[in-house]
């Protein structure tokens, strides 16, 4: 009962702060609401399955672009092209997952790498289709049942999109299946000696981050109605990593704050360092994996931590 | 077919660049464990060292490139010292060093762009572009000299890990660091040394390449790429690897935008599709390690 | 941890809660630029050129009694970032925003002018940009792709081509100054026998510039904009003994061409936005050289004109009200600026690109420098 | 402490490495609830059988069948989802994880709920989530580490890992577990507790294999010794037939003092 009013309340708040905003920070807030859905869905991914892909965003990108196409040029109305373009990322997720079932570590990350890599050529190639290089722009969401969803509408529907994500990704991580990842990230021959079907809960890992980050993607698509290359090209998927390390891979907390951070840093940071903005996030990348390889979380919970170990020193 | 071979030409200078910076990630990769993907912006570094150092220092392209090479060295021990060792000492996993790497990567960028008031630089080769024939081969003096300096280094490099003892040493830290530390190898030395040497051998790579374009920011991310492609393609095992798979990667690259009937464009995608293959149908490359001896 | 999440998530939206309040005492133009992405080095001189105008202007006595005040954001060339910058300015109350990034970041700006009906600015010579869309309220004021290969066109006339090739490379603009280049070349009876691209991070343009030399065309266009690939581009037509003209969009008037592909490009034919025997231009080059120390080139202009016409629209509007500043653009007539050949002027009556029809210059690079004009204009 | 009926019958299993065969025409059985042991001398094949078994490599020729049904074939994973669990040489834990999530990781083939009662938030998937948590508690007092529950996996003793590693197979409800050299690298302390932990296994009904090198606690603990030697079965018996089996002693005769020796101290790891 609790959670169910703590979700709600989590849900209003979100869902009423963009009416609030100047439409700046309305802009800002969405935009950072769609990183933060793709950051936890990417931790997942990354810090509890432990599969260092770099094709999360490209998948966000799947969604944009494959929503827009077919709502726009193929005409689809959009409540059945948003399951078609969900399908179509699953299907590709599905395929791509093999290699995350033969590679680890930094080959995996080469093998995605080269597939978002291969994504933006595509796209670049696609001519009137993916509108080439210039990408999409001037489409329209229809109207929902007369209603123009433009705005703060939209980043309600990112929101809905986070929530539901978190959702998903908190019930399966404290679930059989969240420590199945758990253990194939620690240790995958031991977790098979276990009776883990180390291929299947992979395959699954990828294919279901890989889908979440579709769906953020999709509304994403509406927020500028312009779907381009550059927005989906390898600087934003490493912007990703950069993301849950700093704030702390493999932790949900983390994932979020890392993102809500870097979002925050530039537009922070920028008013007092102008050009250099962009250096501290290296900065903060280097001092993080230095100083403390739990991110950010990992230094608040060392301070919870000690505070906690004085506390019960000081009790007996 | 002159045709053919002027690409051919062209195209192994391509790949001995290629080459070299795989060579630069294979350096510190077989020690350490760790993919470097600052590679690119290594070369990048070097190659405004060398306008610098030729420019404004004065010295002859064919100095620039020891001098360029050296201050990269400094770099590449600065940076292992600075961010790989504090993580190695602590016993941090593979992936930290990669990732504090990456980290350093979009420093160097920042500096590089900020320190410099125009997007691009000349560099000139030693010998100009002059144009000259071997018989049917035909090419640049530019692209004849980076295959001479390149094989030139490759060479150095596989007497060095044949027939010295401390090529030796590196060769046993690859295999086992744990075995090599209670033989009496300092480890520490080893990696540092990995570090310079490989952003010396980046370095010479971006100098090599530049007087081709020029010398600007936006080299370094297309090189890092095509670097590691090059050396999945040549197999991690072996020095000559890194060569055999810079050359495979260039000439793919050319003769489809040569004689494949595709937009030029989609001709981008040679790269990753090769790449993609490689890890998935032959992850050792085309030459596999050599047996234990 | 659930907790948690959430009570950040909240935090976070809280965090955007604040006001607004503008005290209006000068008169705020915004700027969205790029200063640290790879748009850069484009960026910056343009941007020195706006700063110059502001700073003439101010001297001048200001606009409509007040100051101008500049409000720069930086993009980083990332398109979506723009957008939201653009509303910050917008928030931050500016009469008009210019667009100084790529044109794919004006495009995702766009936008959010067109929702705030903001006069939008840009110097960004792609057809596209006011051609997809219905913003009432954009204008461009650089030569677009099409008005680039009309002059190219009507300078080889006399030629007489009638196989040409066409070289770009992948970069968005290169693309589209491509695509209007084919277009145009196609409408007036010209074939394009080949046609290649030279991608970013290659290494040689060799097997292109084959393919090109195999076709035999009677002249090469050239619609890239990168400039290490367009080194490329030439050393490959030099070492492959080409003769042909080249005929390149305005990029190659940038002066670092000069300097990295020195001595290759002798006798190219290059587009110019701007005309050295007119007398604005001289004007311009002595304020810029007094400024700076050393001679403006066509990029500074462009940023000198763009906030040359939105000055002079607000003047005619009398007023900061978005809406008349927006009408004024739009009646915009026969105003001189910079850019654009002698004799002729900005009219943004008809359309949203403004830069004349007649304006572009065509220019040979002459003992490794920008030569005379040879030609101007598309008649 | 009597053996029930055969529920592995291993017969002609051969595996080669190369030209090297690493097992030959082996074959032997393990009946319910016994403990077997499994020595020879470095090489001999040993943990080449047990990889055989628990399917990490195939075969290259005989069987291994498990209620008369062939296993050989089947990955690790469907493996242990048949009720053969293991322990490893090294410990391997789960390092990122609770000492109880460990545990709960082993019980991975017991649970039969899909992902969409999970992700429906079912009465079923939340019970069965409690009752494992509830079994995990129960096995990790009963290796004696309920002191530790709460302990980073990674600050845990090697003597203490091996007992997670224990309490982890267990938690998977298997009708054999595979120690490999479970001795090997604890205290003369924590072997008595483990020698007493294996026997509580056995009570319970559990097959146990075991390899070790330490002649002493598998003595105490084997009811019957099977012996490889280059890959071949010399010897199938009970553990005091074992010591003066004329092929065991030429076997191990480098090392021959140390059958029936009284070794105190664990011997070294096999490397």
């Amino acid at each position: 009962m609790g959670a169910a009013i703590r979700w709600g309340g989590a849900a209003l708040i979100m869902c009423v702060v963009p009416f609030l905003l100047p439409l700046y920070e309305m802009d800002v807030y969405r935009k950072m609401l769609f990183w933060v859905a793709l950051a936890i869905s990417y931790n997942f991914l990354f810090g509890i399955a432990g599969q260092m892909a770099l094709s999360h965003f490209a998948f966000a990108g799947i969604g944009a672009y494959t929503v827009v196409i077919l709502m726009t040029q193929a005409g689809v109305p959009l409540l059945l092209a948003i399951p078609l373009a969900l399908g179509l990322a699953g299907i590709l997720a599905f395929i791509v997952s093999f290699a995350a079932t033969r590679l680890e570590g930094f080959y995996l990350a080469l093998a995605t790498l080269a597939f978002a890599q291969l994504f933006i050529v595509i796209l670049d190639e696609g001519g009137a289709l993916t509108g080439g290089t210039g990408g999409l722009t001037s489409y329209k969401l229809p109207l929902v049942f007369g209603f123009e969803i433009q705005g703060p509408w939209l980043a309600i529907a990112m929101a809905l999109v986070l929530l539901l994500t978190l959702a998903f990704l908190l019930r399966i991580d404290r679930s059989w299946y969240g420590r199945a990842c758990r253990a194939i990230r620690d240790n995958g021959e031991a977790a098979a000696a276990m009776g883990v079907d180390v291929k299947r809960t992979k395959i699954m890992a990828f294919t279901l981050t890989s889908v979440m980050a579709a769906g953020a993607g999709m509304v994403y698509a509406f927020f500028d109605n312009t779907v381009n290359p550059p927005v989906f090209g390898l600087e934003n998927a490493f912007m990703l990593l950069f993301m849950v390390i700093i704030g702390g891979s493999g932790s949900h907390l983390g994932a979020i704050v890392g993102a809500v951070l870097l979002r925050l840093l530039q537009d922070m940071l920028e008013p007092f360092v102008g050009q250099f903005h962009v250096m501290g996030l290296g900065i903060l990348m280097v001092v993080v994996i230095l100083v403390q390889p739990k991110g950010l979380v990992g230094i608040w919970d060392d301070l919870v931590g000690r505070k906690r170990a004085g506390r019960r020193k000081a009790k007996p | 077919m002159a045709d053919l071979l002027e690409l051919l030409v062209s195209a192994t200078a391509s790949g001995c660049v290629y080459g070299l910076i795989a060579l630069a990630y294979l350096l510190v990769l077989r020690p350490t464990g760790v993919i470097n993907f600052a590679s690119g912006e290594w070369a990048m570094m070097g190659a405004y060292a060398a306008y610098v150092i030729s420019d404004a220092g004065g010295l002859p392209p064919i100095l620039a490139i020891p001098a360029a090479a050296l201050v990269l060295a400094i770099i590449g021990w600065l940076t292992e010292w600075l961010t790989v060792r504090p993580l190695v000492e602590r016993g941090a996993g593979h992936l930290a060093p990669i990732l504090a790497l990456l980290g350093m990567l979009v420093i160097y960028h920042q500096v590089v762009l900020l320190s410099f008031s125009e997007d691009q630089y000349p560099l000139d080769g030693p010998f100009g572009f002059g144009r000259i024939e071997f018989g049917l081969l035909a090419g640049s003096y530019q692209d004849f000299f980076i295959v001479g300096a390149t094989i030139a280094i490759f060479i150095g490099f596989w007497l060095f890990f044949e027939r010295t003892v401390w090529g030796r040493s590196f060769e046993a830290v690859a295999i086992n660091r744990r075995a090599a530390a209670l033989m009496g190898i300092n480890l520490r030395m080893v990696t540092a040394l990995s570090f310079a040497g490989a952003a010396a051998i980046a370095a010479t790579a971006g100098v090599l390449d530049s007087p081709r374009g020029s010398v600007e920011a936006n080299m370094s991310l297309p090189l890092a790429v095509q670097g590691f492609s090059a050396l999945i393609i040549g197999g991690i095992n072996r020095v000559e690897g890194a060569l055999l798979g810079g050359i495979v990667l260039a000439f793919a690259e050319d003769l489809t935008r040569r004689y494949a009937p595709i937009p030029s464009g989609l001709a981008l995608g040679v790269t990753p599709v090769l790449l993609i293959t490689f890890l998935l149908v032959l992850p050792n490359g085309i030459l596999r390690a050599k047996e234990a001896k | 941890m659930k907790r948690k999440s959430l009570l950040i998530a909240a935090a976070a939206a809280v965090a955007f809660w604040s006001g607004s309040a503008v005290a209006q005492s000068t008169i705020k133009i915004g700027v969205i630029t790029d200063r640290t992405g790879n748009a850069r080095f484009y960026a910056e001189p343009v941007l020195s050129g706006i700063r110059l105008a502001a700073k003439h202007i101010n001297a001048n006595g200001g606009l409509l009694g007040k100051k101008i005040e500049l409000v720069i954001e930086d993009d980083g060339n990332k398109p979506d970032v723009s957008a939201s910058k653009a509303q910050k300015l917008i928030d931050a109350g500016v009469v008009a925003i210019i667009s100084n990034s790529s044109s794919t970041s004006s495009q995702q700006a766009q936008n959010t002018t067109i929702k705030t009906l903001t006069p939008h600015v840009t110097h960004n010579g792609s057809d596209s940009l006011t051609r997809k869309l219905k913003h009432s309220c954009f204008f461009q004021i650089g030569p677009l792709g099409s008005i680039q290969i009309k002059t190219l066109m009507s300078y080889a006339r006399a030629k007489n081509y009638k196989r040409v090739a066409l070289v770009t490379d992948n970069s968005a603009l290169g693309q589209i100054i491509a695509k209007f280049f084919k277009i145009f070349l196609i409408k007036s009876g010209v074939k394009v026998v080949v046609e290649q691209v030279i991608p970013a991070g290659s290494k040689s343009a060799l097997p292109q510039m084959q393919k090109v030399r195999a076709a035999k065309p009677e002249a090469i266009f050239q619609a890239g904009i990168l400039s290490r690939e367009m080194v490329l581009f030439f050393r490959a037509y030099h070492q492959l003994g080409l003769k042909q003209q080249i005929l390149g969009s305005f990029n190659l008037s940038i002066p670092s061409y000069l300097r990295t592909a020195k001595g290759l490009m002798e006798g190219v034919a290059f587009i110019d936005a701007y005309d050295p025997r007119k007398p604005e231009v001289q004007a311009f080059i002595k304020v810029y050289t007094k400024e700076h120390g050393k001679k403006p080139y066509s990029l500074p202009a462009y940023g000198y004109d763009d906030l040359g016409v939105l000055v002079q629209a607000i003047k005619r509007a009398g007023s900061t009200d978005k809406v008349k500043v927006c009408a004024a653009l739009k009646a915009t007539h026969k105003w001189v600026g910079v850019l654009a050949a002698k004799g002729t002027s900005y009219s943004f009556a008809k359309g949203r690109a403004g830069y004349p029809v007649e304006g572009a210059v065509v220019r040979l690079i002459k003992n490794n420098d920008h030569g005379p004009v040879v030609h101007s204009g598309t008649k | 402490m009597t053996a029930g009926k055969t529920f592995i019958e291993i017969s002609n299993l051969s595996k080669r490495f190369g030209g090297l065969t690493a097992v030959d025409d082996v074959d032997f059985e393990v009946r319910e609830g016994e403990v077997l042991g499994l020595i020879g001398p470095n090489g001999a094949g040993k943990s080449t059988t047990f990889n055989l078994i628990c399917g990490y490599y195939p075969a290259n020729t005989g069987s291994i069948r498990l209620d008369g049904k062939e296993i050989i074939g089947q990955p690790p994973h469907k493996i242990a989802a048949l009720g053969i669990m293991r322990t490893f040489q090294h410990n391997m834990p789960f390092e990122g994880m609770s000492v109880t999530e460990n545990v709960m990781v082993g019980a991975h083939t017991t649970l039969h709920g899909g992902l969409i009662p999970v992700l429906l938030g079912t009465g079923r998937a939340r019970s069965e989530e409690r009752a494992l948590r509830k079994k995990a508690d129960e096995l990790i007092d009963f290796v004696g580490l309920s002191e530790e529950r709460d302990t980073p996996v990674t600050s845990l003793s090697f003597g203490q890992g091996r007992l997670l590693e224990t309490a982890r197979a267990l938690a998977g409800e298997p009708r054999l577990i595979l120690f490999d050299e479970p001795a090997a690298g604890l205290t003369p302390s924590e072997c008595v507790r483990l020698s007493e932990i294996i026997r509580g296994i056995a009570d319970r009904g559990i097959a146990v294999l075991l390899i070790e090198h330490d002649m002493h606690f598998l003595m105490s603990l084997a009811e019957r010794v099977v012996v490889l030697n280059f890959g071949s079965k010399i010897a199938d018996a009970l553990p005091q037939d074992i010591r003066n089996n004329p092929a065991v002693i030429q076997a191990y005769l480098g090392d021959a003092a140390v059958i029936g020796a009284d070794t105190e101290n664990g011997s070294g790891a096999d490397a």
